[in-house]
């Protein structure tokens, strides 16, 4: 079976996100969408602040992971369709790193598929994000 | 034949490198012996290992080809 | 006091949305956007399909209201904003009637910000739609 | 002076017209009475009312000028 890539090299642009919307305009079973976006955050560690993030990846076995959860999705909700994409490499503050969509006839189905999904994208998936401070240092982030 | 070891994350920074190959001692309570004679920095680390992209939850033998991966907490999205 | 327009004439276009979301890219202590966007359905009833809806709504009233609920919501949770738009007129099938955008620190604040705004709107909102079929009959919609 | 009476969705189906302006009957309980009268698909219609933008909870007393909206259940969104 072809896994599904879900990795974008760098930040996830705005226009990407238009274009996917766009292209569900022809699905007219459709009555609600749900998108989360993650967002780098230029917090601030020992006075030193983060300039970016920098993403790396079991990619292999991350798309395995992500193959598996879309089914247990996909079983779950009633879901017209589900797209998932994450950065690798550099992004930097304020850019998007995480773009999670979901669309069904309504509205609860999308909200509570998509949300679902980007809880496990943050607990199972192989993806490691080290932050870069202005000083070229940095620390390996987690998550909460 | 040898097996291939990754690192991932902060990992990477104990091992000084992302992957290396040794020759297959056998079980996953092999590999992880050797890794943390092999770089004493893991023993205190926190991470869990996949064979063949499957997380080992038992300790299990290992054939020929495999990849055994060693991963620090997840931190995606 | 100025109260904020929520209405936008027709349908809501997808670059819209992207032009909304670049536009938080300086926001950096943002680190999750939550985004639920409404798209009219082409609904069977007897027979017949729906081809778009008509919104109207007693706007004054409805401004007043949305203020209302933006306040409550603010109150309730640590946004850094939020962000709604509603259309009035007609809207064809596949194309967005409504955009909620919310952006906070955390993931959950802002998924349960949005979630409960468009729950409000939903609710609160004098805002009424007539679906159109394609032989210009019509029904007025009702919210589940 | 008069006060102002506008309808709402399905409601203009029935009143024909988006308002209507009458001389101001003294209180909401009066206006439900003489809108009931004089548009008698209203009495079995489901719809609130609002004063100046506010809901009608209670019975009020209507001071001019003052619009009065007729309103069926939401269905925005």
């Amino acid at each position: 079976m072809q896994l599904k890539n879900i990795f974008v090299e760098g930040a996830i642009a705005p226009l990407f996100i238009s274009d996917s919307i766009t292209k569900h305009a022809t699905k007219t079973n459709i009555g609600a969408h749900n998108i989360f976006l993650g967002q780098v955050r230029a917090d601030s560690v020992d006075n030193k602040q983060v300039i970016g993030i920098e993403y790396t990846s079991n990619q292999p076995m991350a798309l395995e992971c992500m193959q598996a959860i879309r089914e247990q999705i996909f079983e779950k909700y009633d879901l017209t369709c589900m797209h998932v994409y994450h950065s690798l490499g550099k992004v930097a503050v304020g850019e998007l790193c995480l773009f999670v969509f979901t669309s069904s006839k309504h509205r609860a189905t999308a909200i509570n598929a998509c949300t679902e999904c980007v809880e496990k994208i943050k607990a199972e998936l192989p993806i490691w994000g080290k932050e870069i401070f202005e000083d070229e240092s940095y620390q390996w982030k987690e998550n909460k | 034949m040898d097996i291939e070891i990754l690192f991932f994350g902060q990992l990477t920074d104990i091992s000084g490198c992302p992957s290396v190959k040794i020759e297959n001692p056998g079980s996953t309570e092999a590999v992880k012996e050797w890794l943390c004679k092999q770089y004493p920095g893991l023993v205190g680390a926190k991470f869990v290992m996949a064979l063949n992209n499957q997380l080992i939850v038992v300790p299990q033998k290992i054939t020929e080809p495999s990849i055994i991966a060693c991963m620090p907490p997840f931190s995606g999205g």
